[in-house]
């Protein structure tokens, strides 16, 4: 974990990311890696660790490997761009922050409406009562507020991206 | 046919329905909770989703998450096993509201069977016999003598606010009527404020028999021969069996063309299985309707040969049956053991925990339907099933000696089961005779 | 019937003989070398003795301790599963004189099949067809020609001394015929320094079909239908089925009827296999019996309903066939895949090791054979067989979709096995068609 | 290990200790004791070692707990009687001695008719050549030599014991 600079991947989607999971599963890999340009790394091993392996097809877990991470093309989504990534902190800075999980499964979506501004950003102060996103489920709009005080490190998923119960969704400095 | 289905349940019966989706080449899409995040089932579907916490009522009860992530995931239709939300009308009715086809009867069907006054209305517009009792609250002894010398004695007497079986008395005759009729009534209010008693005739011994049943869209129905699910404890099946040992070709004739009847009167579609009980005398009275796959159907499968969860996904889809009532033959003796995660030396107290030894049983004859292998964790949030051991054979005593090996097989280390106690019911005279009632279990295996 | 049976054999074959015994109420006495020391399925017996160390010829195969461990063990039979002593004549003949029953053929039909040319002589007599050729050495071309066209093109000549392809040749007329003769003799003589050579018909593409019959002490017997096993990787079977998909009713009835007529012939008893070559017009062609029970024989067991296992054992101690050839009916469609402990990515390699994760399948239709559970150990030293993976469905379609769900279910770590091999044939487009031939594995799948 | 004067027992015939380990299975016992005088001992765990009783199935080995051996009847072999084995050397001091296995499965004879002396006994000194004991295997008497030098320290079968490949017989001193 010593690399510093890795560009942080916005989560791809879940069907997507399945198939390679599942891929990787057949084939009994430990890791696969799809460049951006098409480049492809993987690496088998004779006794794979299935909690881990789950743990990968959900989280969207600090890169920990030497190459690019899984998405293979440059993400549309407003935040989290490969221009941003870049600028991602490095992995070891990440300890003291906070995941922000999705208390429900739907639908994800940075703002109220597509023309509108994201409720927060990267870099955002954000305070119990703040707006994060809205999780759309059963055509319900649900408000997602954090709940705590802090600054949004990191946006984990993509607009209108499917998200699970107990997905992360953002990286969070807590306040002390 | 389907291309993509949600399965909204857990353990054995998530894999039951997995499997039969593979059969028919239909894309799987899993939820889960977070007690069930690591658990070994989950590979085999095609996709998984997280919906909600170990609870299940923020989780496999939870219609906006199952919705949503049926959505999410984009299938065409939701099984919804047993248990949890399978016979939930109202989800049945949002899953049509969203275009979301309900694998299971119409919602008006799960409502009118929920309702035991419903049902039972319906079971006699069908012309089913339903236990014999009185209308409401006997007002004096000499209506309760009146009824009772009408239905015939024994009768008993319950409490209308009653439970636990307090407020209640068998009588077997005038003078013990009326005793009880006023030790009923002077309980009932003492326990619960209401001295409102109502008789109804005791059945005595009797079987627990039920009909398994399958209906298509244009109204099309079959049914697929009994289960004989006598051997309870505490009104929770142990082991069921097909065909009963107690019917024979007359009473399996006349209680199939009942359930059907009522079905048929509640425009029943979809799997469904009508409950009755048998009294020693071949007399059998209507229980309830089960609207949904039950724990036991695999018996039913085995002497049927047909599918029943295929059945039941090909019927969401439209298919029309695919046989009719003569087609229908049962082969053999089938006979299956709930295997629980439960402590049959400590009053069957469940256990939860890591299995770290599985040796299942297999062979000629045996089939074994589990979600469990070697390293699985039991979570302690939900029903403590971890398998169905289901034995086929040409007769009865075949199968009893397969179930008998199968069982002696079976070891597993880690946590406790009722294998041990399946052992002892399989050595057990009375069951080997196919002699038993409902009543057998606290009888002969009495551990409080 | 016994009381006490000693099994003379290991691994699947065993377990398959000790659920045989348990149903029949039958005590076990399991033998076992030091490689199956720990084996988790000696657990099953009543007693173990270990016969000697690894080494088949020293523990397996060594009489002399197989029937110490049988009289020190005190049974009255012993049964020899298959492969091992199961054929070995001298053993049976052992096994008399100590006056322990040899569950099995008598020894002089063993030793009748045992020898292909007794073996042809006997089914020749019978009447039954076999596969028609020169009756020894050939002395020159133009007897070689004049018998070809006798039998019919094409033809195929083999080297008397030969074995691994060399001195034969396909002749397809006269010209390629002469061509062969000459170049067989040549090559025979190089190789083998013996120019002999003899002619047979050439059976292009053909099906090995097989017929189980049993037969009891009386002389009684009865043929089970039989078994399609085309699917094979040089000689050695890998998927089984019945009914054939190439068979009707007119070609069953026949071969059945020439299976019971070459083991009558030899006065055969107890369980057998009478072995076929059918060719695509329909002719078959006798190649040999296997005396004993096969590795295939549930197959056969799930279509009829019969133990194939039991009723050895039965008829060993004198039992009467409790039916007669009309009482047999196939029902449905039963398939086997052989699991065994090889990489097919490495040419079918053998992959002795600790099996780390063992997920198997189950639920309806399926059958697994096996003594393997998680934390089993693989010897090196005997064969890779470590299930059999039986499904069994109303019609073929159905049971490969049964048979594809539960080889996708099949989860196994630590050893590479053959899974992904049968994977592959089950979504092979000419397999499911039910259009193979012995030569499908080698034409589809070579690996070398 | 640490006990000493253990009674030695001599093996049980094969049936009974069979019965006895397979209630061990069933009853998840690890441990099982039958006094002569009637008492018994078990103690389970929640996780047993498969080896470890399968093991014990077979093997005679030196008795570790502190009650006395499996055998609840004074046994009627001409050797390791009950009152030998008190004068049973101590488990520790076994350290350096050599189990001689049966090399056959078969019956064990002490000696080559009922009459006769037994070949060895306790504290006989043997040679390569010398005859141990005869095991019979399918009606024939199988002559076993000690195919070493040393004395003999322990019998650990009785006469007329089936018993199985790979099972020890004695136990030698083996002369360095």
């Amino acid at each position: 974990m010593t690399k510093e600079n890795q560009p942080k991947s916005a989560a791809p989607d879940l069907g997507r990311l399945k198939k390679l999971v599942n891929l990787m599963k057949d084939a009994d890999l430990v890791e696969l890696e799809i460049e951006a340009n098409g480049s492809i790394r993987l690496r088998r091993r004779e006794e794979r660790i299935r909690e881990a392996a789950q743990h990968v097809a959900w989280l969207p877990q600090p890169h920990s490997g030497g190459a690019p991470p899984l998405v293979p093309s440059a993400s549309a989504a407003p935040a989290t761009a490969p221009g941003d990534a870049a600028a991602a902190p490095p992995v070891d800075a990440r300890a003291g922050l906070t995941e922000f999980k999705s208390p429900i499964v739907g639908t994800f979506y940075r703002a109220s409406s597509p023309e509108k501004e994201a409720f927060v950003d990267k870099g955002s102060r954000v305070r119990p009562e703040t707006v994060l996103c809205i999780i759309e489920a059963m055509k319900v709009m649900n408000e997602i507020r954090a709940e705590m005080s802090g600054e949004i490190v990191e946006v984990l998923v993509k607009n209108s991206q499917a998200v699970e119960f107990g997905q992360p969704l953002f990286l969070v400095r807590v306040d002390k | 046919m389907f291309r993509r289905i949600l399965i909204a349940n857990r353990g054995e019966i998530a894999v039951r329905v997995l499997r039969a989706c593979r059969e028919l080449n239909i894309e799987t899409v899993l939820v889960y909770s977070e007690a069930d995040r690591n658990a070994q089932y989950l590979r085999l579907a095609d996709e998984t989703i997280c919906i909600g916490p170990p609870m299940s009522a923020k989780s496999y009860l939870d219609i906006p998450s199952i919705i949503a992530a049926a959505e999410i995931a984009d299938v065409e239709a939701i099984h919804p096993g047993y248990g949890f939300l399978s016979e939930n009308a109202h989800f049945a009715e949002v899953c049509h509201e969203c275009n979301i086809r309900f694998i299971g009867p119409p919602p008006e069907a799960i409502a009118s069977f929920g309702d035991k006054q419903r049902a039972r209305a319906i079971a006699k517009k069908a012309g089913a016999p339903t236990v014999p009792g009185s209308q409401g609250i006997l007002t004096s002894e000499e209506e309760a003598i009146r009824l009772a010398r009408e239905i015939g004695f024994p009768v008993i007497l319950k409490a209308v606010a009653g439970g636990g079986g307090r407020g209640m008395r068998v009588a077997h005759n005038d003078v013990s009527l009326i005793n009880g009729f006023h030790q009923a009534r002077a309980e009932a209010e003492a326990a619960f404020k209401n001295a409102g008693v109502y008789l109804e005739k005791f059945i005595e011994r009797p079987r627990h028999v039920e009909i398994q049943v399958l209906g298509d869209r244009e109204g099309n129905l079959v049914h697929l021969g009994e289960r004989d699910c006598s051997i309870q404890r505490r009104h929770q099946k142990l082991i069921e069996e097909s065909p009963s040992p107690a019917l024979n070709p007359d009473i399996r004739k006349k209680m199939g063309d009942a359930a059907l009847a009522i079905v048929r009167e509640a425009k029943y579609e979809n799997a469904g299985t009508v409950e009755f009980l048998l009294d020693p005398a071949g007399n059998f009275y209507f229980i309830e309707v089960n609207a949904r796959v039950q724990v036991e159907h695999p018996v039913t499968e085995m002497v049927t040969g047909i599918d029943i969860v295929q059945e039941q996904i090909r019927i969401a889809a439209g298919e029309r049956l695919r046989f009719r009532q003569e087609d229908i033959v049962l082969h053999g003796c089938a006979i299956e053991c709930r295997i629980n995660a439960e402590d049959p030396d400590a009053n069957f107290r469940p256990t939860p925990g890591k299995v770290t030894t599985w040796m299942a049983p297999g062979g000629p004859g045996v089939r074994l339907d589990t979600h469990i292998s070697a390293g699985a964790e039991i979570p302690p949030n939900y029903d403590s099933l971890v398998a169905k051991l289901i034995v086929h054979r040409n007769n009865r005593r075949d199968a009893i000696a397969t179930m008998r090996r199968a069982l002696a097989e079976f070891h597993v280390e880690g946590i406790k089961t009722t294998i041990p106690f399946h052992r002892k019911v399989f050595d057990h005279a009375d069951f080997i005779a196919g002699d038993v009632d409902t009543g057998f279990v606290e009888r002969h295996f009495s551990m409080k």
